[in-house]
């Protein structure tokens, strides 16, 4: 008897879009900010409290290169993930088309002023 | 309008399982986070831009009441990101789905027993903040001295 | 054992809204079914109890209900799990997210349409063999879309999706299980078209794996899985 | 006023024959499907074992065979040249649904499985043979499922929750049907040239019942009404293997997968000389329900009770496999493959679990073999002389062909579905492009309106679930597996009674939207006329033929009764007529399995 067995694999084309992306972009952000957010919550909330926290303490992490890139890579992760993850939760609950526009317009802008506002804020420092 | 008020408050009485109180959980966690952060990225932007403005902000974050926010803060973060990897890995791992009623337990399980002891800790370091005599219930006044 | 029966009551032509009708079963054996309970609401108390049912045992998909407050169906939720003792308590109501027509009837029509949109049908217009008969697959590929041949379309995932309750445009579960049916048909040419119909915005992603719909599914069904498996193939272009 | 739609042809009911009709007839013709359920909750979705064709897919077989296993079971009741035509086309029909990308499971070398299953056997050697088509045990779930995907595909024009009650006959010719859109609760006509009956069975009629509750005998009982005869009424099928108390089915495939049948002494009875000592569990279904209910009368019933046990335990299985002498083992992998549902079904309503445990199982009402009568291409007979009614057309479970004579084999309903409801499809489009659309006459509806006006209305105080019960409990005491002249003149007795109360039956929902307490008080009415046609029919045959064994009569007799009945309508009352039978190849002999 001739036997007829395996798995078919097959290739295809996928048209992607928006949500594909920021539906990936969920889920890769989401393990970046398990070490990012995670990190620092434990640095900054824990280990050294509130009460230590005083602006020299700032001024003094914000003087080192690594510190920097560490609080800018959150911002520039978490802020997108956060305001996405809030368009997905806007966007079950508000229905009507142009209210949705607006409200992503608003957030749009929102994060782009933010991720500027903030990034500036420690670049420049 | 009605219809959201239903969805939520059928959201909240449908007796699903596990997973949908996951879920609850996951949105209102990252919601919450979210609200911190956006408060929080503007605050420490200040230290830059208004100095005064910064050391007003942290001195009200001493308060007893933020730090219990702040312990909130922590809790949320914890659980939003192990059941945002548990999601994660399920989504890419389809196969792994049988076991998805364990993954559920095993992500609060994690989350308890991370969390409790750094509650823990974030408690009592308030408590010994309030204990040295200063009263740690009044706001601070603006600008700080 | 005594049975108190709660049903959400809405007879459009009289009611200006839906109310908890209250009944009282005695006599009931843990071994009846929801659905023989829900008959003799109807036959012995009140006849213009509105409900769809046929087969009576799990297989055609018609009275899926929200039972205790979780979507199941009827006929093949027998008393004895819903508890034990000698008084149980059944809550019964339409489900979710569908327009109530009357007590537990619901306008199914949008989740026929979700259905009908991912193209929930065989296509291949090669040929077939020349010999006349069957095409040939593999039992490997044959066991791949095993699990989501065996759906009835009793709308009882769809309706217990968060996501579809908050926004009906979600084309819901029921609708990806069925175009993972045919994705995953090594034999079925066209899953590119059904692959643009659930990775659209209301598609696949909005589902926020919540898994009401795994636990609803009469079937059980691994809906979650299929979902899964269906966003896998849009990351990875490979089925 | 009702509203009008106008097609070329309908097609009631949206079972596996409809919607195979529909496939066919809509490619020329414009169609509409009518169905009092949504398509897919129609019963052939219930239908587990498989589907017959002699496919030959891994041992030898052909269509001769399965005729003659046919004609066989069929107590050499069933007419053999209809029998042909229904085994030569199973295979291309079967074919065919693969194409239209049914999911059947499939044997190593790719080809569509197959299994054993009762009454089909080699010719030559007289063992089982595989010849059963299966996805599983959900072969009528695939079928219907893909033929409705395929409607879908085609874009048939459905009307879904759609109750037709009555046909628009006048003198010989059809021109359409009256129904109720459930939702509305309005009347709509739909005038055609061509009207096709394909409303499935009526085993409601009985008590435990492997069918639907909608199952209620709806197309018979119009057809009745409309000066229409029905066929071998008295053949009505009990399955052995019934859910004990529910009647739940379990599919015969459990046996043809080795499981086999136990009595109180733990004896596979089935082996008994008396009984089938050749294919023992396989044996023809009249054959298995009589020894078991045989079994249970000698007081060999489990704990004394109405049942017996269907063991398909690995362990069970492989010991009597041993013992036959065959090669095959099976394990518990297996039978979850294969028997996945019946395994749902037994753990979900009993509590067993049918890999470690037998399942306790009783005979269930299950099959009509008779119906309306037809010819191969579905079109509607008239009388013994098979005048036909041009323009209707009746196919599936509620016509007779007669391919299944007076017991129908396991598989040969599904073949008979999509084989009779495809030719009956192609027939009728045909008819339709020659066929006038004829007018409708002056208050069409009147007469069917009025009933349910009177049954809305009325004030008689019974209540219809009741007289339902009487009727089902009385069939099931006197018209089942055994029958005899005293208990069938019982039944008949007791439904001029229940006839009588079905008169002041009352309902208390008097609204329109989805009024089922009216529509099953109507319903009630076609159980109450199907029961009695059989009763009588079955009175009227003094001898054992298939699923009409009488325990006064127990001899078949070939010289007077080789031939089909014919139950006509008249009046208030009946008349009763024959109709030869089509012999064929195969010489009525003794049956022995
Ligand atoms: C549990 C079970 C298992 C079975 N297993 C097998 C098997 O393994 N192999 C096999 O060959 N056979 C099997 N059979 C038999 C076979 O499944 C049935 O005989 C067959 O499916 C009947 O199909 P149908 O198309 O005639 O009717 P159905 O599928 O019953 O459909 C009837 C249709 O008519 C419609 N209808 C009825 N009345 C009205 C009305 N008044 N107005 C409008 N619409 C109406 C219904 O809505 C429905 O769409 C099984 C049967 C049962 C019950
Ligand atoms: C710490 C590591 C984090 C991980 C692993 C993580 C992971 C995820 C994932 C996978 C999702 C998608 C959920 C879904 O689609 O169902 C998500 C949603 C979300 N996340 Fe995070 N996240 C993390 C941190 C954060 C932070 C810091 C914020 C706040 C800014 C945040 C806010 C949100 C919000 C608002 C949502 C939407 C919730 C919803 O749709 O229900 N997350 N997160
Ligand atoms: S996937 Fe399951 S729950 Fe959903 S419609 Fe199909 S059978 Fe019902
Ligand atoms: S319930 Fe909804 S969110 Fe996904 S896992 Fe099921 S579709
Ligand atoms: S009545 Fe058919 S699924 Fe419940």
């Amino acid at each position: 008897m001739t036997t007829y067995s395996g798995i078919t694999r097959r290739k295809v084309q996928v048209q992607s879009n928006f949500e594909r992306y920021a539906f990936l972009f969920m889920r890769l952000s989401g393990i970046a900010l398990l070490i990012l957010a995670v990190g620092h919550m434990m640095i900054q909330h824990v280990l050294n409290d509130v009460h230590s926290l005083t602006l020299q303490y700032v001024a003094d992490q914000w003087a080192s290169w690594g510190w920097k890139v560490y609080d800018m890579l959150l911002l520039f992760i978490a802020l997108p993930h956060g305001i996405n993850g809030l368009r997905n939760v806007l966007e079950d609950y508000v229905h009507g088309e142009s209210a949705i526009k607006t409200l992503n317009t608003v957030m749009a802008i929102f994060l782009i002023v933010s991720l500027i506002g903030a990034g500036f804020a420690i670049a420049s420092f | 309008m009605s219809s959201l008020l239903l969805t939520l408050r059928e959201s909240v009485r449908y007796r699903g399982r596990g997973g949908h109180y996951s879920w609850i959980a996951h949105r209102l966690a990252g919601l919450g986070i979210l609200a911190f952060l956006v408060i929080h990225v503007w605050e420490t932007a200040m230290v830059n831009y208004n100095p005064p403005v910064y050391e007003y902000a942290i001195a009200v974050f001493k308060h007893p009441l933020f730090g219990l926010g702040e312990i909130g803060l922590m809790g949320a973060v914890l659980f939003h990101a192990f059941n945002g990897i548990r999601i994660t890995l399920l989504d890419f791992k389809p196969e792994w789905w049988r076991h998805q009623a364990k993954t559920v337990t095993i992500v609060w399980a994690l989350f308890l027993v991370v969390f409790v002891p750094i509650a823990i800790y974030m408690l009592s370091s308030i408590i010994s903040h309030c204990g040295h005599g200063s009263n740690c219930w009044a706001f601070p006044t603006y600008p700080v001295s | 054992m005594q049975a108190q029966l709660r049903i959400r009551r809405y007879n459009p032509e009289k009611d200006q809204a839906g109310y908890w009708g209250e009944y009282t079963l005695n006599d009931v054996n843990p071994n009846d079914s929801v659905l023989d309970l829900l008959h003799r609401v109807k036959w012995e108390i009140d006849g213009t109890l509105a409900l769809r049912r046929s087969c009576a045992h799990g297989v055609c998909g018609s009275d899926a209900f929200r039972i205790n407050g979780a979507n199941m169906l009827a006929c093949k939720t027998l008393v004895n799990r819903l508890g034990d003792g000698d008084m149980i308590k059944v809550q019964v109501e339409p489900i979710l997210g569908l327009k109530v027509l009357k007590d537990l009837i619901v306008d199914m029509e949008p989740f026929m349409d979700h259905y009908k949109s991912v193209m929930p049908y065989f296509i291949n217009d090669d040929p077939p063999p020349e010999n006349g008969r069957e095409r040939l697959q593999s039992i490997e590929d044959r066991a791949r879309f095993d699990d989501t041949t065996k759906c009835i379309l009793c709308a009882a995932c769809t309706s217990s999706c968060p996501s579809f309750w908050a926004n009906d445009k979600y084309v819901g579960p029921a609708a990806i299980v069925n175009a993972h049916r045919f994705i995953f048909d090594s034999r079925d040419k066209a899953p590119e078209k059904r692959l643009a119909v659930v990775g659209d915005t209301f598609g696949v992603w909005r589902c926020r794996t919540n898994f009401n719909c795994t636990n609803a599914c009469p079937r059980e069904i691994e809906i979650t899985k299929a979902i899964a498996e269906v966003k896998n193939v849009l990351y990875t272009g490979e089925i | 006023m009702p509203k009008i739609h106008t097609f070329d042809a309908v097609i009631v009911g949206a079972g596996g024959a409809g919607l195979m009709a529909a496939l066919y007839a809509s490619r020329s013709a414009n169609v509409a499907v009518l169905s009092k359920l949504y398509p897919t909750r129609s019963h052939t979705g219930a239908a587990q074992g498989g589907i017959g064709a002699a496919l030959a897919n891994m041992e030898e077989d052909s269509w001769e065979w399965h005729s003659y296993d046919t004609v066989k079971g069929s107590d050499y009741l069933a007419d053999q040249d209809a029998v042909d035509v229904l085994t030569k086309e199973a295979i291309n029909t079967v074919v065919e649904l693969e194409h239209m990308g049914l999911p059947f499971d499939r044997f190593p070398n790719g080809k569509i499985s197959q299994r054993r299953f009762g009454g089909h056997t080699n010719k030559d050697t007289g063992k089982p043979v595989m010849r059963a088509c299966h996805a599983a045990d959900r072969t009528g779930h695939m079928i219907l499922q893909t033929l409705y995907q395929q409607c879908i595909k085609n874009e048939v024009n459905f009307f879904d929750e759609f109750h037709v009650v009555d046909l628009i006959r006048v003198d010989d010719t059809v021109r359409g049907v009256v129904a109720i859109e459930i939702a509305t609760g309005e009347f709509h006509i739909f005038h055609s040239k061509a009207v096709m009956f394909a409303t499935g069975g009526w085993g409601r009629v009985w008590e435990v019942t492997s069918n639907a509750h909608s199952l209620t005998g709806d197309g018979p009982a119009i057809a009745l009404r409309r000066g229409i005869p029905l066929q071998d009424m008295e053949f009505f099928q009990f399955h052995p293997t019934g859910i004990y108390k529910l009647g739940i089915l379990i599919t015969e495939g459990v046996r043809g997968e080795g499981g086999v049948l136990i009595n109180s002494e733990g004896e596979r009875f089935m082996a008994k000389e008396e009984y089938a000592p050749n294919i023992k569990d396989l044996a023809s279904r009249d054959v298995v329900s009589r020894a078991i209910y045989l079994e249970v009368k000698a007081g060999r019933g489990i704990n004394g009770q109405k049942y017996v046990h269907l063991d398909v335990t690995p362990e069970t299985v492989n010991h009597y496999y041993e013992l036959d002498g065959e090669d095959r083992r099976i394990d518990r992998e297996y039978i979850e493959a294969k028997l996945p549902d019946i395994a749902d079904f037994t753990r979900t309503y009993l509590g067993v679990d049918p890999v470690k445990e037998p399942m306790p199982v009783q005979p269930t009402a299950h099959y009509g073999m008779g119906g309306i009568p037809t010819d191969v291409n579905g079109r509607v007979l008239l009388d013994a002389q098979k005048t036909v009614l041009p323009g209707f057309y009746a196919a599936g479970e509620v016509a007779c062909v007669s391919v299944h004579g007076a017991n129908r084999l396991g598989t040969n309903s599904l073949t008979d579905l999509v084989v009779f409801g495809k030719l009956a499809g192609v027939d009728m489009a045909e008819y339709c492009q020659n066929a006038e659309l004829l007018p409708l006459p002056d208050g069409a509806a009147d007469e069917v309106m009025a009933e349910f006006e009177r049954i809305r209305n009325n004030t008689g105080g019974v209540k219809a679930h009741e007289v339902r019960r009487k009727m089902q409990e009385s069939m099931t005491e006197n018209v089942s597996v055994f029958r005899t002249k005293e208990t069938m003149d019982k039944a008949i007795a007791d439904l001029k009674e229940l006839r009588e109360a079905y008169q002041k039956v009352s309902i208390e929902d008097k609204g329109k939207v989805f009024n089922s307490d009216l529509l099953e008080a109507w319903e009630l009415g076609c159980l109450l006329d199907t029961a009695e046609v059989t009763a009588v029919s079955g009175l009227a045959r003094p001898e054992s033929r298939g699923a009409h064994a009488r325990d006064d009569y127990t001899e078949r007799d070939d010289e007077n009764w080789l031939k089909h009945t014919l139950y006509h309508k008249e009046g208030d009352g009946y008349r009763l007529d024959y109709k030869e039978v089509t012999l064929g190849r195969y010489e009525p002999k003794p049956r022995v399995y």
